[in-house]
């Protein structure tokens, strides 16, 4: 193909792109709804990940000191437990405290200190991952001076589940979304080549080479849908700064935290960009192929 | 420059060919008119040479190269050697006159200094300059016929192949066509034109391939639109 | 039956009128042939009577209705009066050639029997009954042609327009076609063809209206292709 | 438009769709990948419904009693209020024997029975409304012998937010969809007729009166819009029964509650099907229309 060529292919895509506007703009629109969609999802997907991760971070296994155990000597295994992400120590007296605290601070706890306290010393200790934590308790049960292990197991073994349904649910409507997103390219285009058809033919007859034909189509669709991602990557940024930022005003903030590390939101927006670039084209593609055949 | 040796087309679920058995050849430079009733096999004819059908039987040659064996680069080779005036036009409604035939260039890749020469040039030559900017259903039949015409001349061509060139045009115009042709002629070109126009082809005295029901049934030097003219 | 009062069509964006300020009239039962060069206005008149387009200027009438004033459904009832043959045939490409005669009847509403009934009889009358499963892309341009005028007969129009009827018709095809249109002529129907067949034209000696650059030139009974011959 | 002509339109909506099969399949799909991500999210919706209602249903108010005062009065008062749903009464014995269980009744809470007993009697009082909580708290918290009325403003106010805010999201998301979803058909179908204009266009040439015209791309557009729909709606079902069984089953239960309950589901899928059938025949309708105009 030489340079004439060339530059008679961008022209071209330009002047069938004016000329079929309306066409372009509802396709790039869908692309756009399409994509808002999945990025959407993504974005949701982020945000229930870390929220999760947070909560998972949360699970702690209290760890019950028998009467007159060495609280150094614990202290010191679990500084050494390469799986522990960090502890804290809360006294008899401080829980006693605590006690009486939750109780409304009304009720004073007369006759209960001192020696007569009845609650034993404890860790409160926080595993790297969720899912150690099984196995943490159990190593831990084993120090001396150690009466009793509680991790909660059962709201444990119930996050992991729940991540799994919701990922299998995220990845479930993210794939149907992408297949109606490519299903949706390729008809549109498929539809607007046919429409074309007798065009392609009649340059076929004139000895334009494959590339000729092919070449303004896959730009025109890659315009479609470069222009509908970037629409699409532009809403979702703004709609999602917008709740970031009210939500962190809000009093919710430590129940939903919103991601705003751009070192993993950045992936989704180029994600998505690259992602409508090659549908566009690839879908212009996959149809331009049917009819070139002689 | 092309020979057909017992060439035979049969379209699938047809009964009869619609052509059977043709041997001829045609040499660089000739005028050829192919006559014959409707449904005879002109323009199956004319789509053989062109490659736009493939024969069922026989052997093809154009300019000693088999035609039936091109491979797509081939054939894209082949194609642009040739001039071709269809039988229903077959402009591209989104272009406009100049740019349908300025497309017969481009697909070449010649510059587009050289196109803006010769398309007004070829446009001229057929009496469209003035339709110039106008889109092909805003022509009247006989224009589009010519748009065709100019589209098919423009790019100097080895060989002009047209199918029923004159069907939608007056006297006038359809002579001063037949004369465009025979300049073009005797420029070298070679020249097969399928037509009805038994005034023309019996005034300009040709060679006349005359084929009936799919066989090749005369083939005179200076011949006549029939046998007992 | 049809009468034009000075009328004229300017498409827009052309400079000259493609009509310029036409009267004429034409009675009940009339054979007329529209003759003139490529671009004289002959398909521009037949597409005014059809009221595919509307006149610029004058007025037109059709059996004392004013064709320019026609509502939506007096629009219908006007077409379903005329047999039109398109110059481009205008067949329905995803349709047969039995499916596209028989369609003219359907929009009729006419009951099933009587289409099973009528459309062979009219592709008999034009030579194509052994095409009627074909569908269009797979016959020849004179084949197209003829679904075109079985298509327009079929439905015993008040009114016949064939525009260049017999632009990709072999001679022999062509007088049976115009045989055929006398014969219908003689039953009553007025036919009305635009025409570059100056053999026919001469021969058959019918009423003549002559169009050159959108002006009517001359209005012969019994004339011919030209004035001189 | 006589029985004729009506026989004719009927007979070509099953010759186009035949001829077309690829087309009207492919814009099925569409229809169906659409409307299930649609019903999907109202299934979500409602489940999600279902769920806020059962936690904020669960939002007890804690009554506790001063000293001495008298159970019966207050338990009367209590039955009397219309706006309360259910409550129940836990005494100081029964709140040390709870206490003491959730120290994993191991520490033994000696010297703190009968009299030396720190806690106060305590109701615990649910609301008919999540909503009416704080108002029914204040009207308690004036009867005489109350001493502390709690009820966790905060999680009360963040469980309200939160509805909030999933419902915009769901409504959101879901006009999005519905957008898409009609934007698409639209295009499909008018496409569908761009690439048969030229045959409208004949056939308006040959007389033929709009509804003529009109009606077999309707029958297709709804015959397309309704076999998606179907689709959907038995996709949907299968996928929703499967995995309403499968969570009933899970230790999950109390967590995610599945709706199972016919008359709040089978609306769902009805509405889905008529959305399906009109959006399909609305849609050809749009499209037809613009070619309609001689
Ligand atoms: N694509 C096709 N498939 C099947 N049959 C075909 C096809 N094209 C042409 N035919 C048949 O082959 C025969 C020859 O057709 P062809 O177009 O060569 O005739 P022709 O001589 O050009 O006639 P005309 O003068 O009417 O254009 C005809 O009977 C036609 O119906
Ligand atoms: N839709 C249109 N828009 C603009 N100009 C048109 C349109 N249709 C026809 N014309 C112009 O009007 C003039 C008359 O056209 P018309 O089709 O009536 O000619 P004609 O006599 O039928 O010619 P032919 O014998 O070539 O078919 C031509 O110059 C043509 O370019
Ligand atoms: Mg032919
Ligand atoms: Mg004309």
């Amino acid at each position: 193909m030489n340079i004439n060529s060339f530059r008679y292919c961008m022209r071209q895509s330009v002047v069938s792109l004016r000329r079929n506007l309306w066409l372009a703009v509802v396709t790039a629109g869908i692309i756009a709804i399409s994509l808002s969609i999945l990025g959407g999802f993504l974005l949701l997907a982020v945000n229930a990940d870390q929220m999760i991760r947070n909560i998972e971070s949360n699970v702690e296994i209290g760890v019950f000191l028998e009467d007159g155990a060495s609280i150094e000597d614990t202290r010191q295994k679990l500084d050494r437990h390469p799986g522990i992400h960090n502890y804290t120590f809360v006294s008899k007296e401080e829980g006693l405290r605590d006690f009486s605290r939750s109780l409304g601070d009304r009720v004073l706890l007369v006759g209960m200190e001192g020696e007569n306290n009845p609650l034993p010393d404890l860790f409160r200790v926080r595993a790297n991952e969720a899912e150690e934590v099984p196995s943490i308790a159990a190593e831990i049960s084993a120090y001396p001076g150690v009466e009793l292990v509680d991790y909660g197991e059962e709201l444990v073994g119930r996050l992991l589940n729940i991540t799994g349904w919701i990922n299998t649910l995220f990845l479930v409507i993210s794939i149907l979304l992408a297949l109606g997103a490519i299903l949706l390219i390729i008809t549109t285009i498929r539809l607007s080549v046919l429409a074309r058809q007798d065009e392609v033919g009649i340059m076929k007859y004139l000895g334009a080479s494959n590339w000729f034909i092919r070449f303004p189509f896959l730009l025109e669709g890659m315009t479609m849908g470069w222009t509908g991602t970037l629409a699409a990557a532009a809403a979702l940024a703004a709609v999602y700064y917008r709740l970031a930022s009210s939500l962190q005003q809000e009093a919710l903030t430590f129940f939903i935290q919103p991601v705003t590390d751009t070192t993993r939101l950045l992936p989704i927006f180029v994600g998505l960009l690259l992602l409508g670039t090659l549908m566009g084209g690839f879908g212009s593609f996959i149809s331009v192929r049917k009819f070139l055949r002689v | 420059m092309i020979q057909l040796n017992n060439v035979t087309k049969q379209y699938p679920g047809c009964a009869d060919p619609a052509l059977g058995d043709i041997s001829l050849e045609i040499e660089q430079g000739e005028f050829v008119f192919l006559v014959g009733p409707s449904g005879a096999g002109k323009s199956t004819l004319i789509k053989l040479i062109f490659r736009e059908q493939l024969p069922t039987g026989g052997r093809m040659y154009f300019n000693q190269r088999n035609v039936t064996a091109l491979k797509q680069k081939e054939l894209l080779e082949h194609r642009r050697k040739i001039g071709m005036v269809f039988q229903d036009f077959r402009l591209l409604k989104q272009k406009t006159v100049f740019e349908n035939v300025a497309f017969a260039l481009e697909v070449l890749g010649r510059p587009p200094k050289e196109i803006k020469e010769k398309v007004p040039e070829a446009l001229d030559k057929v009496g469209l300059l003035d339709k110039a900017r106008s889109f092909p259903d805003k022509l009247s039949g006989g224009e589009q016929q010519r748009v065709g015409v100019a589209r098919a001349i423009v790019k100097d061509p080895l060989v002009i192949l047209a199918d029923e060139p004159t069907g939608n045009l007056d006297r006038d115009n359809s002579r001063q066509l037949m004369d465009l042709f025979e300049t073009i002629n005797q420029g070298g070109t070679t020249i097969i034109i399928a037509t009805h126009a038994w005034e023309i082809v019996d005034r300009m005295k040709k060679r006349v391939i005359a084929l009936d029901g799919g066989r090749m049934i005369r083939d005179e030097q200076r011949g006549g639109y029939c046998h007992e003219h």
